[in-house]
């Protein structure tokens, strides 16, 4: 992680450090789906320092812990938006650079944003944010948990993906070669990253030649000091190349050490970014994906995750209509197809993001109940790369928890009590 | 007026298949959008008309008869205030303030996938209007998604008190001015749109904000008017004002309203005895956004047999359409939904849609 | 420093619906250190009585009536509520009708916005009325309505409609005009006036017209008849401008047109005429305060600002109000006042120019600008004297309930 | 045309005026002897009747009964409240267009912006303010270096109390560029900055190894950038919003950077934040910050130095000329006393806090031995609306006395042709109205403040 998260990290610990330590809080007697593993009748969520203590139908509730009880409920993971603009003030959203992948979204996050406890009270706890939606290569994207202390920013990967993006039209429309156009300027990118890389070798090595060359000889057993080098004959100190911050970033991406997230909503484009995860040999995920229902196939034999963005068009501002045909049953024929699947809300405004319970009902028509769920949950979090942390309700792992008033996937359910790391970070009201 | 419309029509709506004698469609669940729900219930179709509702209700000879048992079937959905199918860059007409003589539906495009999603989304009928940069705009037609579109040619006209309605260069440029030309265009029973309130049209009157409200309802009241209320803002806001009103109160579709953070407007309303609608006022949300938006406001406090009135009946009321579409009586269209799930459990598929009795969208089971 | 007595947190609670339903609370004491009535002398110690929202008595002993809520302000000071009297703030729309440069019928009160945040905020620094007045953009721009800054209805806040005939002066009204040249042919900008000298005339022929109309008995179009009022003296004309010279040019126009009622508005630099100002007994609306110009116009219309000015024409013996004018949002009338008073206007005419003076001027002494059995609780509640920056609003009550308390930092509105 | 004409104007009253007040230029005295009706230190509680002895410019003694030096020049103000001059901790103002348009100019100073003529100056000298940092505007990412001046003078040089004072970092965005890109920038500014020196490092010790001589400078224009890295400089670091004031912090650890936050009016929010760093802040001249508050729609009045006091947080003022609430450090302060802000820490804030921040504590800010005697001789209390500046000593010098102060006679003087006689010594007199005043308590403060020339 890096300085930002390390930074809240700190502020964390201040903030917690002003109220005293949490006491250990059990949610008991719901229905607990825990995604990852089986669905416990009436079982009990023991939660304690902001972890899951334990999940199961007879655990041992500590003296002095507080009990909830959710007798009648429905008990799951927190909620997570996979493509969210929340924390973001839409100027971050305009940014007209190109190519820019050394751009961190964080740096562009409001600490004191608004709508969270709105977006908090849909069951949402976690979401991924992806700026620069003008930017071909936009930047790193970020997992920020959804917070309940304004001023907190709680970055859980501060670098998820490098964000990147082929025919996702900056005005309303935009023709095929542009969209080619895209697919070669990011493709080019990535080439002079590695020549970069390449002048970047061959500096180290000729670097290492020199300073042996440069080296004062030394004085052998019992011989005299060799006469020191006429200063004359120094060899030339030989010249970094660069700097190159944007290819320095690409680097990470080819040595897979940062997935490179391409938004892609027509066949041919996407086509084109699977091209990229061939030449290249990338860690690439997919976003967006409108048509990527016809190309299943294809997509899933490079095992390629697929972020479906936006799920139901119904749900997000018209500025994200149609890149191509756009299908509700997209989740469900790529899950058919074996791809790996979580939903994003995509919308423009930060708080759009409350609708993610809704994008998994509206996939629900087509996709079983349970993988549903976990496109909005585990999947979600597997593909974004912070599984250990979130999506399920596991032992050990952070306690993002949900308390809904019923079917999970029936929005007519109202969400009772959220937690996030342990903390109540919404409960409802009496009567709205 | 809409021979273009029937043609464009029927070519965008996958071929109706026609069913000639009647339709039965029984087993399922049947809200009737009045409140009841009848298990394994039956609805009968007859030349485009409901011919009956009940338990036992049987199939006369050459009917058609779909099992729907396990599912749930209710009236088609009504959209009071839709652009759909308005190209975006053609959904003002600015140089007339005053507009009444204006075919909205001149400029609708069929063809297009907003009204094949609006169909598979269980919306039967909307009314068609255009967008906020008129004073007053008509007529505006209200238009079946079906084989014979044309519900009621001049069902409404639309009025905007506010802002939105008011351009830098055109008079008027300013709130005073707007009043005096609309009361004036209103009240004079000659002109093109005495005519039309005359002949029955409903007065839409589009307003932002309390302020906004106060004088639209002024103005609704100073000359009498049918209207309904398009009420921009926080609904939540204007609760107090509206009780007590028998004035349908159109609100957008929830994704629209950020001010209604908590989404408990439309519950206030209802529960304070406004007959409450959505509508999408596309392009600016789907179809598919009614049926959201009333499952939404169930989840934030409103009554389920509110929010499917709301999605039904309510959008009649404020289409002013209810004698023909809006609940599943007798003698009204032989419009109706069947859903895989209740009717607002967004997790189940719409898998039929009927309109005057033909099955104009029929699900391909995945 | 401020204590409220039990009975007081029910009118907070009504209050917070500002003249919601009337309920038991409907009298109300209040108590302070001084009250300052702007009729009388201020009274060092004493209680102000309320009922239905006007004020019944005012005095050191007399017994406050069973069940009357009691607010109390230790060492606090009660003053009639603020007035600003040229507020250009809180609409809906545009504040002009700017298809014709000459509007004389164009009543602002339509177009007021009584939900707008510039009221909300006003209530919260002390300004419980407001003349709001048509923008400046028209050379005859039509007339204002005063209202208070907080309550349930349009109805309920109005407290007088038109009453006067806003003239602009200076190049406000030529903006955006221009000769047919580019654009769009229907645009109603290719209108005069292009220049000041076209003001004037435009402003010249408009009354001409209608004094020979009324000259000859001719019929008045309803917006004529607006002028003809003011012709015959029984509507006061309101010029806005900025530089002294349009001052003198107000003057030609009001001689030519034997014009009897004047008043001139804004008037940065009209401390350069006071004596001449004071001899025609024009009343001046001055403001806003600046100390140097912020725009163009500013510069280059009254590049000669004085902090004084209201002490000079006050002096003079000119009846001065405040008025925060250009449309920027409310201002902080206290903060102003106690700079006029700072720059030489003397203690009473300081404080009337945000209550008694405003209220003559406007012709609604009757029900504001003061406190006396009969007038409108309109009260400020103030943590020290009004004219000490360091005193600040701790309560304000409009029409005998409490709009805004600085202790519970609850701002009620006028919900409808 | 009219600017011309504006400075002409001023160019004549600044004439006129230092002509007026050129007697002082001559050598002063070595002693000074003030003799205070009360005197207000700042760093201690108020003195009655005390005395403050100034030798060579710096305050010698402060104290009750303290022996006049037989050799003193004795200012008597007895009848009158003595303070330390106002400091105003970041300005802009006075200076004639304080942004470049280039993004990364930490070079420029606002030394070569500095106008000691303008009108600003002298009106702050008028209104009590003795130093202040004058420092590039708030729109350029890096915008170059202030200067602690004084405010009397001729000469930038004359003005100059130290230079080389800060630099300024705008957080600000320009255009329709994105905070990711603005940082961004930065973040290169400095990584190439790294590099530079570390190739220049290379340079050298390559000369050195080959015995040559290096006669290679660093480069000027990176110089400011380096003594940041260094903490020769602190950065004054304007944040528009509440979340830039956490990027600031964000920026302070990676970079090790010494630094002022230069808060816009809504960084209230921060309060917290800036409370657990334990730094002083710069506030926004708007004291009162409105928000819509979405849910009720009411407007929430948000008072920002009353949010930063009980959070903890010290600050410093600043002024707004067109601000009615701000517009003199004096009224501002006062206005902290309306909202609640102890009379103790709103006086600091215009003094002491302001000098802690821009590192000039150890010579003005409070009246202490040693420290630069710049004096305000008011004639009542500073938060009284009725007070006058009556004289200002800036180190030891008498640069101000209302009794010579043309401009503002001509302000408050009555207009009416023929002028009358008056008597003399009276003629800043605030005009009196016709009426007398109705109340017996302030009556006073309707008496002229008496404010004359020592003899």
């Amino acid at each position: 992680m890096g300085p930002t998260a390390l930074l809240v990290a700190a502020q964390l610990a201040m903030a917690a450090g002003e109220e005293a330590k949490p006491t250990p809080l059990a949610i008991e007697g719901g229905t607990v789906v825990t995604v990852a593993g089986e669905t416990i009748a009436a079982g009990t969520v023991l939660v304690a320092d902001g972890k899951i203590a334990a999940v199961g139908r007879d655990v041992v509730v500590p003296e002095g812990a507080r009990r909830i009880d959710a007798t009648g409920k429905t008990v799951i993971p927190g909620l997570i938006d996979a493509l969210s603009t929340l924390y973001l003030p839409p100027q971050e959203l305009a940014e007209p650079s190109a190519i820019a992948p050394e751009f961190r979204v964080t740096d562009g996050l409001d600490a004191y944003a608004k709508d969270l406890e709105e977006v908090l009270s849909y069951g949402v706890t976690a979401a991924h944010v992806a700026a620069g939606s003008r930017g071909l290569l936009a930047g790193a994207s970020a997992v920020v948990k959804v917070s309940s202390q304004p001023g907190v920013l709680p970055i859980l990967l501060d670098t998820a993906a490098v964000r990147g993006q082929i025919g996702v039209p900056a005005g309303s429309t935009i023709s095929s070669l542009d969209r080619l156009g895209n697919y070669t300027s990011i493709r080019e990118a990535l080439l002079s990253a590695r020549d970069y890389e390449w002048a970047l070798g061959k500096y180290e090595r000729e670097f290492t030649r020199y300073t042996q060359k440069t080296a004062e000889p030394k004085a052998e057993e019992g011989k005299p000091p060799p006469p020191p080098k006429p200063p004359g004959d120094k060899p030339e100190r030989p010249k970094k190349p660069g700097p190159d911050y944007s290819a320095d970033v690409l680097l990470r991406v080819l040595h897979r050490e940062v997935p490179l997230l391409i938004e892609a909503h027509r066949v041919a484009d996407i086509l084109n970014a699977l091209r990229l995860q061939d030449e290249f040999d990338l860690r690439l995920i997919l976003l967006g994906g409108s048509e990527a229902g016809k190309v299943a196939e294809e997509i899933a034999r490079r095992n390629v995750p697929v972020i479906v963005a936006p799920v139901s068009l119904s749900m997000v501002a018209p500025s994200k209509l149609r890149y191509g045909e756009h299908s509700r049953t997209n989740a469900a024929q790529l899950a058919r197809a074996g791809v790996k699947v979580a939903l994003g809300v995509g919308g423009d405004d930060p708080f759009d993001s409350k609708f993610v319970r809704a994008s998994a009902a509206v996939a629900a028509e087509d996709l079983p109940r349970d993988q549903a769920l976990r496109a909005v949950t585990l999947s979600a979090a597997e593909i974004l790369g912070v599984a250990d942390h979130i999506g399920s309700l596991t032992e050990g792992k952070d306690a993002d928890v949900v308390v809904v008033a019923g079917d999970p996937l029936d929005v007519r359910a109202p969400v009772d009590l959220v937690l996030v790391d342990g903390q109540i970070a919404y409960e409802r009201r009496a009567a709205g | 007026m809409s021979t273009r419309w029937l043609a464009a029509g029927t070519l965008a709506l996958l071929g109706p298949v026609a069913l000639g004698a009647g339709l039965l469609v029984r087993g399922g669940t049947v809200w009737t959008g009045t409140g009841e729900a009848l298990e394994g219930g039956a609805v009968l179709i007859r030349d485009g008309k409901v011919a009956a509702v009940g338990r036992d209700v049987t199939a006369p000879q050459g009917v058609r008869t779909i099992d729907v048992t396990g599912k749930h079937v209710c009236p088609g959905f009504v959209d009071p205030h839709s652009s759909l199918g308005l190209p975006t860059w053609e959904m003002d007409e600015t140089v007339e303030a005053v507009a009444a003589e204006m075919p909205v539906d001149a400029a609708v495009w069929m063809d297009r996938p907003e009204v094949r999603d609006a169909v598979s989304s269980g919306v039967t009928t909307l009314v068609l209007a255009p967008g906020g940069a008129n004073l007053l705009v008509g007529p505006c037609p209200a238009l079946k998604l079906g084989p014979s579109p044309v519900l009621k040619a001049e069902a409404a006209i639309k009025v905007t008190v506010g802002p939105s309605a008011l351009l830098w260069d055109r008079k008027p440029t300013s709130l005073p001015a707007l009043l005096d030309m609309l009361r004036g265009a209103l009240s004079d029973t000659e002109g093109p749109v005495g005519r039309l309130v005359a002949g029955g049209a409903i007065a839409q009157v589009a307003c932002d904000g309390l302020a906004d409200a106060e004088r639209a309802l002024g103005l609704i009241d100073g000359l009498h008017l049918k209207a309904a209320l398009l009420l921009g803002g926080a609904p939540s806001r204007a609760v107090d004002l509206l009780a007590g009103r028998d004035l349908p109160v159109v609100l957008p579709s929830l994704a629209l309203t950020p001010r209604d953070k908590f989404l408990v407007g439309p519950g206030q309303l209802a529960g304070r005895g406004v007959k409450v609608a959505f509508a999408s006022f596309a392009p600016a949300t789907q179809e598919a956004d009614l049926r959201t938006s009333a499952a939404l406001a169930v989840g934030a406090g409103m009554s389920p047999a509110a929010a499917l009135r709301a999605l039904t009946l309510g959008g009649a009321e404020a289409g002013g359409v209810a004698d023909r579409v809006g609940s599943l009586e007798i003698g009204k269209d032989g419009d109706l939904v069947v859903a895989a799930r209740e009717p607002l459990d967004l997790s189940g598929a719409i898998e039929l849609v009927v309109v005057d009795g033909e099955i104009i969208y029929e699900r391909v089971p995945q | 420093m401020s204590r409220m007595a039990a009975g007081v947190l029910a009118v907070g609670v009504t209050a917070l619906a500002c003249a919601g339903p009337a309920s038991a609370a409907d009298v109300l004491a209040v108590k302070a250190a001084h009250i300052i009535t702007m009729v009388g002398p201020p009274l060092d110690g004493g209680t102000v009585l309320i009922r239905d929202g006007k004020v019944v008595r005012i005095g050191r002993d007399f017994a406050i009536p069973e069940g009357a809520a009691l607010i109390e302000v230790e060492g606090g000071t009660v003053m009639p509520g603020l007035i600003d009297a040229n507020a250009m703030f809180a609409f809906r729309g545009e504040p002009n009708e700017e298809s014709e440069e000459i509007t004389p019928d164009f009543e602002v009160l339509q177009a007021i916005d009584r939900d707008s945040p510039d009221l909300k905020r006003a209530v919260q620094l002390g300004i419980t009325t407001l003349r709001v007045a048509p923008g400046n953009a028209n050379v005859i721009a039509g007339s204002g309505a005063v209202i208070k800054s907080c309550g349930p209805s349009l109805e309920s806040v109005l407290v007088k409609e038109g009453g006067q005939l806003k003239v602009v002066m200076g190049n406000d009204s030529t903006g955006g005009n221009a000769t047919p040249r580019s654009g769009r042919p229907t645009s109603f900008y290719y209108r005069q006036p292009t220049t000041r000298m076209g003001v004037v005339w435009l402003l010249r022929q408009a009354l001409f017209r209608v004094k020979t109309a009324l000259g000859k008995g001719e019929a008045l179009t309803p917006s004529d008849t607006a002028i003809a009022e003011a012709l015959k003296g029984k509507l006061p004309v309101e010029i806005s401008l900025r530089s002294a010279v349009d001052v003198e040019t107000a003057f030609e126009v009001m001689d030519e047109f034997g014009l009897r009622r004047l008043v001139l508005v804004g008037c940065p630099e009209g401390y350069k005429l006071s004596r001449e100002i004071a001899r025609r007994g024009v009343p001046v609306i001055l403001g806003p305060l600046y100390a140097y110009p912020r725009t163009w116009r500013e510069a280059s219309e009254a590049p000669d600002v004085s902090l004084n000015s209201a002490g000079l024409l006050a002096q003079a013996g000119v009846k001065v109000a405040l008025g925060s004018g250009d449309g920027g949002g409310p201002v902080d009338l206290l903060a102003w006042v106690v700079l006029t008073h700072r720059y030489g206007l003397p203690r009473e005419a300081a404080l009337a120019a945000v209550t008694t003076n405003a209220a003559d001027i406007l012709g609604v002494a009757d029900r504001v600008g003061s406190l006396a059995p009969g007038k409108d609780a309109d009260l400020v509640i103030l943590t020290g004297d009004p004219l000490q920056a360091t005193s600040r609003v701790d309560k304000v009550i409009v029409n005998g309930r409490v709009a805004y308390d600085a202790q519970s930092g609850a701002s009620a509105h006028g919900e409808g | 045309m009219v600017r011309a004409s504006r400075c002409a104007a001023v160019i004549a009253l600044a004439a006129a005026w230092v002509a007026g007040t050129g007697a002082q230029d001559a050598p002063v005295r070595e002693k000074i002897a003030v003799k205070a009706g009360k005197i207000i230190p700042i760093s201690g509680p108020d003195i009655e009747n005390g005395i403050i002895v100034i030798q060579d410019g710096r305050i010698a003694a402060v104290g009750k009964d303290l022996e006049v030096p037989w050799d003193a020049n004795v200012i008597d103000a007895a009848d009158k409240v003595v303070m330390p001059g106002y400091v105003e901790a970041h300005t802009s103002s006075g200076m004639g267009t304080p942004n470049e348009r280039v993004l990364e100019v930490p070079f420029v100073s606002a030394k070569d912006g500095v106008d000691p003529k303008s009108v600003f100056m002298e009106d702050s000298l008028r209104d009590g303010v003795t130093t202040m940092l004058a420092i590039p505007g708030n729109d350029t990412l890096l915008g170059g270096t202030g200067v602690a001046i004084k405010t009397f003078g001729l000469t930038v040089e004359e003005l100059l109390v130290r230079d080389y004072t800060g630099l300024k970092i705008s957080l600000q965005p320009r255009g329709d560029s994105s905070r990711m890109a603005h940082l961004a920038r930065f973040r290169k500014y400095m990584a190439d900055l790294d590099r530079y020196l570390g190739e220049y490092a290379d340079r050298k010790a390559d000369a050195e190894a080959a015995k040559k001589p290096f006669d290679e400078e660093l480069d000027p224009q990176k110089q400011p950038m380096i003594d940041l890295k260094n903490g020769l400089l602190s950065a004054f670091v304007y944040c528009p919003e509440a979340s830039d004031v956490v990027k600031a912090f964000e920026l302070a650890d990676e970079y090790k950077l010494k630094i002022v936050p230069v808060l816009g009016p809504r960084c209230y929010k921060a309060a917290g934040l800036l409370a657990r760093r334990g730094l002083p802040a710069i506030l926004d001249s708007a004291l009162v910050v409105w928000e819509t508050n979405e849910d009720t729609e009411t407007e929430e009045m948000k008072v920002v130095p009353k949010i930063m006091a009980d959070a903890g947080v010290k600050f410093a003022l600043q002024r707004d000329p067109n601000n009615y609430e701000t517009r003199y450090l004096w009224m501002a302060a006062a206005r902290c006393v309306a909202y609640g802000i102890s009379r103790e820490e709103a006086l600091k804030s215009v003094t002491l806090y302001p000098a802690e921040i821009i590192g000039l504590a150890d010579r003005v800010g409070s009246l202490e031995v040693g420290k630069d005697a710049n004096l305000l001789i008011l004639t009542g209390d500073p938060l009284d609306a009725q007070t006058w500046v009556d004289q200002v000593l800036i180190e030891g010098k008498v640069c101000y006395r209302r009794a010579e102060d043309e401009r503002l006679k001509r302000l408050l003087e009555e207009r009416k042709p023929p002028p009358e006689e008056k008597p003399p010594g009276d003629e800043a007199k605030p005009p009196e109205g016709g009426e007398a005043p109705a109340e017996g308590a302030p009556a006073d403060k309707e008496k002229p403040p008496a404010g004359k020339a020592e003899p």
